[in-house]
């Protein structure tokens, strides 16, 4: 599964994709985060308020109880600000 | 209804004329009564300039979703949206939107629906050097708002 | 609020240059967050020509105090109105509102606001060739309505 | 007074303007209105469904029942259809 950072989530984790192979139990987004948050400092730093953070799956915006099952691509950023 | 209808999306570096997209839309037709364009500006004060990053993929897929939106709910003959990527300085466009119709009240509210829309839901980050160093630029709660009005009067087809 | 602020209004025979008039309100400026720019073109089909007709005096006062109501109820930084009178053959532009401001919703509001009360109000009417002979257009009520929708919520200060 | 007639108004009565001194008892724009459409056919054609007639004192709109005295000039004409 291939993961993307953008905007401050990036800096913070100090790369713009990488691609990981979560266990079985690791089910949703949220999941997902937790998973993320127990390999190192930059990921708990990137994911310390992560009610701030938004998702998609294969280019699609998600909610965090989104199942990854099949997922090519997911992606962690920060709210949008573009317009 | 406007299936048949192909809108121009452009995600670009490049500076872009909004005169000639404004023209290109129009030019030749006589079924269009109107044409709305909104410009989305660099403004200077503390700003000096922005870098606006994108989700490249993602970014196509989720103007092209509200482009669809916007088509199917007003009857438009004509829609181009252009959104621009990498350093920006004060006084250059971000954004533009131009949407044509044969009645006025749908060039207007196609370009605010799409406007609001990309606001809130476009995959596109702003980072903004000012004289104190560089900082990314917060979200807007009133963004999600502007955006949220429009679902309590429509349900997709 | 804007009192500083002389709308550009022309009432005038000659087609204009709509990306020219964009461009004399945001040009040199960093003010500006947002321009929204609505022409009002001829449509073809049975028309085969418009000749708008006007009350000299009249329509450049009712047009200047709707400038002066978007301007006391949206903070606008520049704000231009041309309205064309004379023959006008389908494709060619009729009217052009252009309003910029910091903030989106404001220049499109006014914008909206402006066109819906120049179709009601302001002193015009069209003459219309077909080929079967020529006839003056009827009013439509609608626009009646989309200008009244402006006075619900708005009180002169 | 001057008046002003326009668009399919001012063709029916067959001219754009003229000055008017109507009696003393003629108070509103109605009564204006049905002073008018005694002084001939042309004007009772142009004034026949007079809830349709618009009308402007001193270049501001103004209901029927709006008092001309003091008006330096009175317009006809129909719905408007700029824009």
């Amino acid at each position: 599964m291939k993961l993307k950072y953008f905007a401050w989530v990036r800096e913070r984790i100090g790369k713009a994709e990488e691609t990981v192979e979560p266990p079985a139990e690791v089910a949703t987004v949220a999941d997902l985060i937790a998973w993320l948050t127990q390999r190192g400092d930059e990921y708990a730093h990137a994911f310390d308020k992560p009610k701030v953070i938004r998702a998609a799956i294969d280019h699609t915006h998600v909610q965090a109880n989104a199942a990854i099952a099949g997922a090519r691509e997911v992606a962690f950023f920060p709210p949008m600000t573009g317009g | 209804m406007n299936s048949t209808l192909t809108p121009t999306i452009r995600i670009q570096a490049a500076d872009f004329d909004t005169a000639a997209e404004i023209a290109a839309l129009s030019r030749g037709r006589t079924d269009i009564g109107a044409v709305v364009s909104f410009s989305g500006i660099c403004r200077g004060g503390e700003t000096q300039a922005l870098t606006l990053e994108h989700y490249p993929g993602m970014a196509e897929a989720e103007i092209g979703r509200h482009a669809e939106q916007a088509l199917s709910r007003w009857p438009l003959t004509g829609l181009t949206i252009i959104h621009r990527v990498g350093r920006i300085v004060p006084g250059e466009a971000i954004v533009l939107v131009v949407t044509a119709s044969a009645h006025r009240q749908a060039a207007f509210h196609a370009a605010e629906f799409l406007m609001d829309y990309l606001k809130a839901n476009a995959p596109f980050w702003k980072h903004e050097e000012t004289a104190q160093g560089t900082t990314w630029v917060e979200a807007q709660e009133r963004d999600d708002d502007a955006a949220a009005r429009w679902s309590k009067t429509w349900h997709a087809p």
